[in-house]
């Protein structure tokens, strides 16, 4: 093994040479210092190598043969190679990135760099009290150094109050040292371990004073703000450095000396630790500045890490790999992040809009900013799940709490970042950036990393894993032929979806047989559509597949693990996809925030149950005792945010209807049902959970009710017709769940009926709706009117769709009223069931709006040259209109299927079938209360219509086809189509009457919410005033409150 | 409503494309009225029996004498009694009383209400200012007799006519209408040019169709 | 009260002639050039807020139209009447619109039936009551209605006319 | 199953001549109401005959055309899918096919078709009357359908035949008088669906001539009345069925049909009209507090 000693002599030998070659040789210094860190890279590479394949055994080195306390006393175990490995390849692509700097001012900086990076390793190896001091100096004025050394404006300043800092810091350090020493004899770590708990008099001071300078090292709240102005002010190259590089050391220090604190001291860091992470991504949510963004960011993960190294004890076995997944994502991501802003060279948020010139540094940028929120495949997801696990196994229910909702703030500003360097408008990208090798390879090469680091990641993880990687191949396939024309990979995907599910089919059963039908039968369906996109549509077929992909694997889904797994990959797939719709960007946002807060109290709710049960199936949700109704609510909550229960429903009208023509249907129509899915799952384990003797399920009907009553009202006030479909959306969700919430058979028969025919209906209305956007480029409905002359097909779509929806005989949208009232009556839940009533009665409204609107009354002027959708978008459309006049003729063929897959579950209350008069199949319905055969009635109506239809054109003599104009007008002349079209504001009496219910309360009240979260940060980033004095301050007040703390404890 | 409205428009597409409006054209529907024969005279008779039992009024006053229409509706005189009943709108209608003077202006708006009835349709004159312009005979703005500009079936005189003159108008017209005599909408259809051309001497600023379907 | 308003007057504007019909009613005859000013002097001096009519006389003798602006305070319960004489061969006349919208309608009514511009009132050309009317105003004396109805409409043969005075007592009192 | 289809017919031609003369009578007492003679009882045959004798018609367009049809055919589904007369072979119709709830929402057939006809006539008017019509079915359907579910609630059925036979054995089994709140939730609610004054704001033949059927004429016009004979019968056969004990002949119903009927004509001609959103408020008033006091008193006091 090579000696670490190598590295200290390497080190500080060429940063003298470096001194002495001077200014000259350039490309020399250049060189030199490039081999020195491709030397220390490869000695660590060489000790992580021999420690994980070679069997090398921990070593201790002492210094000139000295023994401890009068050497250098180095010990180099797997821990310390991996780490210094780390920081030595962040080293190592630290010099890679400053490579142009570095020729301008070589002399200077090079050195200092080489120093630093030096002291890091030294840092980490060794095991001496007083070495670690001096190699803090060290690293401290090299990093000062570093951060002086820049032109940048701040920096000055910058690197003053980082020397100001850490000179304190130091001086406290150097106090505990001194204190250990003079209380045991000894500064050599092992030698305290071996002595037991630091013992003596001032031992507990001792000790104290020496962690908490570590723990004021790696800023904690809120005695950081001197950290906040480094981040902002030095180059993002440093910062990179500070953010991965130093704190990566320093986390480190602190989990070595760990080992001589107490338990007392060891919750405090957690505190400490989870406070910081709480709050700095608090405060980070109101910041615009891209440095300062990243630095409130790195600062809470590094503290995440130190609460983490805080309670090992809780974590066990999993700690190691807990730490290591979310120190590696902090480590890759934020380093790559500093170093893109270092590209980009702007400091506003809006001004990384310049990578969308770039698409490769786009999509990396996004793999760091995902890989920091935790979503899967990156490490720090699964490290998440398993630090919320064995937090809730602890019942540290405290720490859960406050590790979410940092989790949750960090996510919203990592996620608006994302957005608004997506999608802002008001940044024009004209030019595209300019970016050379030595700066492109340290990113791809942390991305890359990021990515292995998610495929390895969890194996280690403390589940088992049984996820099938099948489509996610298939999105890593579709982002390699990114390149290929859009009808190409649009019939790869088509092919792949039924390919897949011709595999997957026969291996599932039930609900998730249905489920899988409708996520891959609306694949298929939804991507025809895909047909009538020309060009190549970058980007848009890997998301897509990672949507489906996400769908799939939820269905395939068995424990709780992969549920989750594949849940956070559909949130992810479907943000993006939304993401891609024109003006869409402040609702994927929303969007991304309800999902991602929904998907947290999923996680917890898991844990939660895991923890009572022990359970990593669907199992866990069969738990009993006082916290299932907890779980319940959580993971209710959870899936509501997803089917956008009222309430939860603000970022749904958005996010559909400025996404994309044919990504509205996916999302409306087929990833709504996830939340469905995830309720029924739910339901079918937890089924009524009861607090203070009121049965959730009754709250959660009337919560349906609601929904539905007001998803449907506001469905009837818009003037955008996708907004009103999202809205109808919003409602139509409102009854599936009130079947769900009936928990008898004939509800759970009308939800998963609903579930189907909501997918059918609210997929060919989008389709329709988007194949009038494609030709009008509108979507405002009364500055169209009648389109039926121009798109009679699409007409017909709408028109049955809107007659199967509103739930009219003859067409299979009956079934779900029929089945309503039927389940409402058994159910005994009838003023819910009136409400149910009313909703479908409302839903009149909006559905002639959107067909009387656009389609009839007086055609525009600009649209007379309009043409018929094209065939791809009529194409899945009339596929799925064959589909609902089949289930229309012989609602059996739907219901029965379902029924039996209910009956599992209920086996009582269903109907029964009897045979009729009428071939095919036709069979009556009998519930316990009435009785329906939608055959007769469909052959009946079409008779009794046919029949008039004849005896009208039979008596008529002359039929006369007339213009537009030729109306009867009180006797005038019609002046412009605009002016005689009645489409706008076109329930102003209703709105009179009932406009009070539809008042904008929940938008008002999360507006409310973001205020008040808003400006508690704003209130509490007040504190960080800029002044290096009250920084000083800061942290002696802070060290004074952990003493005091401290020692109340003792 | 003025006559830049029927002005040749360009528009422009959704997708960009330039093209041409023209109002009469586009908007309108531009054929001539036909004449349709009745079908069988056995059938007719039966039709005509109907129609005269059925007549429909369109609720338009164009003059002072529609203020005598109103009586008809009342306890004291009740059409109703007769198969007289009232409709609000043109195309149900089959029966148009022309109620007193007649205002270039509003004749403009008669003409475009007899032509949205449909076939078979008879017109009433009411008053002396249908048949010569009455005490209007030298006003600068109104008609002076309608059967130059619509094919009226039945006259009813005087200034103004009483409310039972109107009734035994009513009669009058049954009468024509079982003989089958009243054919208005045929003759209309027959000597559409003559009318046209009539009616565009006083209206000077023609701003419809020749017809409104 | 009226007196002093018109004594106020006299100081700004040349009044031609002052007719006082009653206690609460008066007419000042002023030039075409001041009249409106003197209007909105009325109006926002004096209080005359209210707009009561706007109308002509055809003095065809005299070769002029009288405009009459018919001005009311509902404070003082008291109307004045603006009198302008304009030329009428060149007949025109100041907009005052500005100073009531409903003014423009009436404008645009004496625009139609005597043919008088108020150059710079909204809509003035647009159909008031005659759609299309071409040739001179018919509100003008010298056009001659009976003339016009007899060659322009379509006139039933065999109409006659009485003298009522003569026809009556002819029908009722035949024999005397 | 001919003989069923033969009976139907039979039965749809014996209510649509009474609907006809049921009209008739309805604009007589109208007239009456206003002290004037008024039409002949047979008037409506007569306009029958004489739109269908118009020898020209118009169509906007293809669904314009076929609206009427729809209308029609809704009127005559929904008669079919009702139960005439209890226990009959005769005039039970085609009720084989489904329970109230199917009439309850086939209603809307005609309805629908009828709008998007109107609707594609391109009369600003059409478009009006039917949001106004539109709006206050919504308000209507409420207490309608808590009446409906107290009725179904009582007797445990949606099955007209059953919760007819559920109501045999003397007028006091009869729901009217075994739960009055609801039949007067049910009858509030019936005067909304009957479109007369003062919920017929949706015509309004002075306001926006009038409405809906604005540009419907000729044959269209000659479905529309044969329509208007035959729907409100059904309808009334449905609240016959429900409220008032069915019907053991067809005499029985052509009585309590007519009672029924007379029921909306009373208040037609006593009351001027509402406005659309009055009318919403007043039916998300007293008749919805009725059918919640119906179906309370269900609940607790009748099981």
């Amino acid at each position: 093994m090579v000696s670490p000693y190598y590295i200290l002599t390497i080190g500080l030998g060429l940063a003298f040479l470096l001194g002495l070659l001077g200014k000259k040789l350039s490309k020399v210094n250049i060189a030199v210092i490039m081999l020195a860190m491709i030397s220390f890279a490869a000695i660590s590479a060489s000790w992580v190598w021999q420690f994980a394949f070679g069997n090398a055994e921990e070593s201790l080195f002492f210094s000139a043969g000295f023994e401890p306390p009068f050497s250098i006393a180095l010990k180099l175990g797997f821990q310390e190679a991996i780490i210094a490995f780390m920081v030595n390849i962040m080293g190592l692509f630290s010099t890679l990135f400053l490579w142009k700097k570095l020729h301008k001012e070589n002399d200077k900086l090079a050195p200092v760099l080489l120093v630093l990076f030096m002291g890091l390793n030294m840092l980490i190896l060794t095991r001496d009290l007083f070495n670690i001091f001096v190699f803090l100096e060290i690293t401290a004025i090299a990093l000062g150094g570093l951060i002086l050394l820049d032109e940048r404006k701040h920096a000055a300043s910058a690197g003053f109050k980082y020397l100001l800092a850490s000179s304190l810091i130091s001086a406290v350090y150097l106090l505990g040292a001194v204190l250990v020493y003079f209380s045991t004899g000894s500064l050599y770590i092992d030698d305290l371990i071996l002595g037991g708990p630091v013992a003596g008099p001032m031992a507990g001071i001792a000790v104290f004073l020496t962690i908490i300078a570590i723990v004021l090292e790696l800023k904690p709240f809120p005695a950081n703000g001197w950290a906040l102005d480094v981040y902002q002010g030095a180059h993002p190259a440093i910062a990179a450095i500070i953010s991965a590089g130093v704190g990566t050391a320093m986390l480190f220090v602190l989990h070595k000396l760990m080992i001589i604190s107490g338990p007392m001291m060891a919750q405090m860091i957690t505190v400490a630790g989870l406070l910081t992470f709480l709050f700095s991504n608090w405060l980070g949510i109101s910041q615009r500045d891209s440095n300062r963004l990243l630095g409130y960011s790195s600062i809470g993960q590094l503290g995440l890490i130190m609460a983490i190294i805080g309670m090992q004890d809780i974590l066990g076995d999993q700690f190691a790999f807990i730490a290591m997944g979310i120190l590696l994502s902090h480590f890759f991501a934020k380093a790559g992040l500093f170093w893109i802003s270092g590209i980009v060279g702007g400091s506003k948020l809006e001004s990384f809009a310049v990578l969308r010139s770039r698409p490769l540094l786009l999509l990396m940028f996004g793999i760091f900013l995902f890989a920091l929120s935790a979503f899967p495949p990156f490490p720090s997801f699964y490290a998440k799940w398993d630090l919320i696990f064995a937090l809730s196994d602890a019942k540290q229910y405290l720490f859960i709490t406050l590790i979410l909702f940092g989790s949750f703030f960090e996510v919203v500003y990592l996620i608006r970042w994302f957005g608004i360097v997506v999608k802002n408008t008001s940044e024009e990208v004209k030019e595209k950036l300019p970016v050379n090798i030595t700066q492109i390879i340290p990113i791809s090469v942390f991305a890359a990393a990021l990515l292995f680091f998610g495929y390895y990641g969890q194996h280690f993880m403390n589940v088992p894993i049984n996820l099938n990687y099948i489509p996610l191949i298939a999105v890593a396939a579709l982002w390699i032929l990114d390149f290929l024309p859009t009808w190409v990979k649009n019939t790869l995907l088509i092919v792949a979806t039924l390919f897949y599910g011709y595999i997957i089919l026969p291996q599932l059963h039930d609900f998730a047989f249905i489920f899988a039908i409708i996520f891959l039968l609306g694949a298929f369906l939804t991507l025809l559509f895909g047909y009538s996109y020309k060009g190549k549509r970058p980007g848009f077929y890997p998301l897509v597949a990672m949507m489906f992909a996400g769908l799939i694997l939820l269905v395939e889904a068995k424990d709780l693990f992969s549920f989750f797994f594949a849940w956070e990959i559909m949130t992810a797939g479907s943000y993006f996809l939304i993401l891609r719709g024109k003006k869409s960007q402040p609702h994927a946002f929303s969007y991304m925030l309800f999902s991602f807060g929904g998907a947290l109290l999923i996680l917890a709710g898991f844990a939660l149950a895991h923890s009572v049960t022990g359970s990593y199936t669907f199992d866990a949700l069969t738990m009993v005792g006082a916290l299932s109704p907890l779980v319940f609510i959580m993971l209710a909550i959870g899936f509501l945010t997803k089917t956008a229960a009222i309430g939860l429903h603000i970022w749904l009208p958005g996010a559909h209807s400025e996404a994309e023509s044919d990504v509205s249907p996916m999302v409306s129509g087929i990833l709504l049902k996830a939340g469905v899915y995830g309720l029924l799952i739910l339901f079918m384990r937890m089924g009524h959970q009861f607090v203070l003797g009121l049965d959730l399920m009754v709250v959660l009907s009337w919560v349906a009710v609601i929904t539905s009553i007001g998803g449907y009202l506001l469905a009837s006030v818009q003037e955008d017709m996708k907004r009103l479909l999202a809205y109808s959306s919003v409602g139509q969700l409102g009854i599936i769940l009130f079947g769900l919430t009936l928990m008898s058979n004939l509800g759970w028969l009308l939800a998963i009926a609903g579930v189907i025919t909501h997918f059918l209906n609210k997929t060919l209305l989008f389709q329709a709706v988007g194949g009038v956007y494609s030709r009008t480029h509108d979507r405002t409905m009364y500055r169209m009117g009648g389109l039926i002359h121009r798109m009679p097909i699409t007409f017909i779509f709408v028109l049955i769709g809107i007659i199967s929806m509103s739930g009219v005989p003859p067409l299979v949208g009956f079934a779900g009223k029929w089945l309503s009232f039927n389940a409402v009556l058994s159910k005994g839940y009838y003023l819910q069931g009136v409400g149910m009533v009313l909703a479908g009665a409302i839903a009149f409204l909006y559905l002639f709006r959107l067909i009387h609107v656009p389609f009839l009354g007086q055609l525009k002027d600009h649209l007379r040259k309009v043409k018929e959708a094209s065939f791809w978008i009529l194409l899945p459309q009339i596929i799925i209109l064959m589909i609902i006049m089949a289930f229309s003729a012989l609602p059996g063929v739907l219901l029965e299927p379902i029924g039996s897959a209910v009956g599992k579950i209920f086996p009582t209350g269903g109907l029964t079938w009897q045979d009729s008069f009428l071939p095919f199949g036709s069979r009556t319905a009998i519930s316990e209360y009435g009785y329906w055969n939608g055959t007769y009635v469909m052959v009946i109506t079409m008779i009794i219509f046919a029949v008039l239809l004849g005896f009208q054109m039979l008596i008529q003599r002359r039929n006369k086809k007339v213009g537009q104009f030729n109306i009867v007008y009180s006797a005038e002349r019609p002046s412009t189509p605009e002016t005689t079209h009645a489409g706008y504001h076109f329930y102003a009496h209703y709105q009179k009457a009932v406009g009070f219910l539809i008042a904008p309360l929940a938008t008002n009240f999360w507006n409310w919410v973001s205020d008040i979260v808003q400006s508690i940060a704003n209130q509490i980033r007040r504190i960080y005033n800029g002044n290096g004095q009250v920084y000083l301050i800061h942290l002696v007040i802070y060290f004074l409150i952990c003493f005091f703390i401290f020692n109340g404890g003792l | 409503m003025s006559l830049e409205d029927l002005n040749k428009k360009q528009i422009v597409s959704p997708d960009g494309e330039h093209f041409e409006v023209d109002p009469m054209n586009d908007y309108f529907c531009q054929d001539r009225p036909e004449e349709v024969k009745p079908v069988n005279k056995i059938v007719e008779r039966f039709y005509n029996w109907a129609r005269s039992e059925s007549l429909w009024i369109l609720g338009f006053g164009t003059g002072c004498g529609a203020i005598e229409m109103r009586p008809l509706m009342t306890p004291r005189f009740d059409a109703y009694r007769f198969g007289v009943q009232w409709r609000p709108t043109p195309r149900q209608a089959n029966l148009l009383i022309v109620s007193g003077y007649l205002s270039t202006k509003t004749l403009k708006r008669v003409i475009r209400v007899y032509e949205q009835m449909q076939n078979p349709k008879f017109v009433m004159g009411l008053g002396s200012c249908t048949i010569n312009g009455g005490m209007y005979f030298d006003s600068y703005n109104t008609i002076k007799r309608l059967d130059y500009y619509l094919p009226v079936d039945v006259y009813v005189a005087g200034c103004m006519p009483r409310p039972e003159a109107l009734l035994a108008g009513f009669e009058e017209l049954k009468k024509l209408i079982k003989a089958g005599k009243a054919e208005g909408a045929n003759e209309y259809a027959n000597k559409f040019d003559w009318y046209k051309k009539n009616q565009k001497e006083v209206i000077r600023d023609w701003d419809m169709p020749d017809y409104n379907w | 009260m009226l007196e002093n308003i018109i004594s106020e007057l006299e100081k700004q504007f040349q009044l031609e002639a002052v007719d006082h019909n009653s206690s609460d009613l008066v007419f000042l005859t002023i030039d075409r050039d001041h009249a409106v000013m003197a209007i909105d002097l009325l109006k926002w001096k004096f209080g005359y807020k209210h707009f009561v009519l706007l109308t002509a006389v055809d003095f065809l003798e005299e070769g002029k139209f009288q405009l009459t602006y018919i001005l009311n305070n509902p404070d003082t319960k008291t109307d004045i009447g603006v009198r302008v004489r304009i030329d009428r061969e060149d007949a025109n006349m100041v907009s005052a619109h500005h100073l009531w919208p409903t003014v423009a309608t009436y404008q645009r009514e004496l625009k139609e039936m005597f043919g008088i511009d108020f150059p710079g009132s909204p809509r003035l050309n647009d159909p008031f009551i005659l759609e299309g009317w071409e040739g001179t105003p018919p509100y003008r004396r010298d056009f001659d209605t009976k003339a016009f109805a007899a060659s322009f409409y379509h006139q039933r043969e065999g109409r006659t006319t009485n003298d009522p005075a003569t026809y009556m007592k002819e029908k009722l009192y035949p024999n005397e | 199953m001919g003989e069923k289809i033969l009976f139907a017919l039979i039965s749809l031609f014996l209510t649509i001549n009474y609907g006809f003369l049921m009209n008739g009578v309805i604009r007589k007492i109208y007239a009456r109401v206003g002290r004037r003679h008024g039409i002949p009882f047979y008037q409506m045959y007569i306009d029958l005959i004489k739109t269908l004798a118009l020898r020209t018609n118009i169509r906007h367009g293809t669904m314009f055309y076929l609206g009427p049809v729809f209308r029609f055919a809704g009127g005559v589904g929904l008669f079919l899918f009702t139960p005439v007369v209890f226990g009959s072979a005769m005039f039970g119709n085609l009720s084989f096919s489904g329970d109230v709830l199917l009439l309850l929402s086939f209603q809307f057939f005609g309805t629908l078709g009828m709008a998007l006809g109107a609707g594609e006539s391109g009369h600003p008017n059409a478009a009006i009357g039917v949001t106004r019509g539109l709006a206050q079915m919504t308000a209507v359907e409420v207490p309608f359908v808590l009446a409906l579910m107290g009725v179904a609630i009582q007797y445990d059925s949606l099955s007209l035949h059953d919760i007819v036979a559920a109501q045999q054995g003397g007028i006091m089994h009869w729901t009217l008088f075994t739960n009055p709140f609801i039949v007067a939730a049910g009858m509030l609610a019936l005067l909304g669906s009957f479109m007369r004054p003062p919920f017929d704001v949706v015509l309004a033949g002075q306001e926006i001539p009038i409405g809906p059927p604005t540009e419907y004429h000729s044959n269209y016009m000659a479905l529309m009345l044969s329509n208007r004979a035959i729907f409100p019968m059904a309808k009334a056969i449905l609240f016959m069925n429900l409220f008032f004990g069915g019907a053991n002949t067809y005499w029985e119903m052509m009585i309590k049909t007519f009672a029924v009927v007379m029921w909306s004509v009373f208040v037609g001609v006593s009351f001027p009209r509402f406005r659309v959103e009055q009318s919403i408020r007043w039916f998300l008033r007293v008749p919805l507090i009725l059918g919640i006091l119906g179906i309370v008193y269900v609940q607790f006091f009748m099981s």
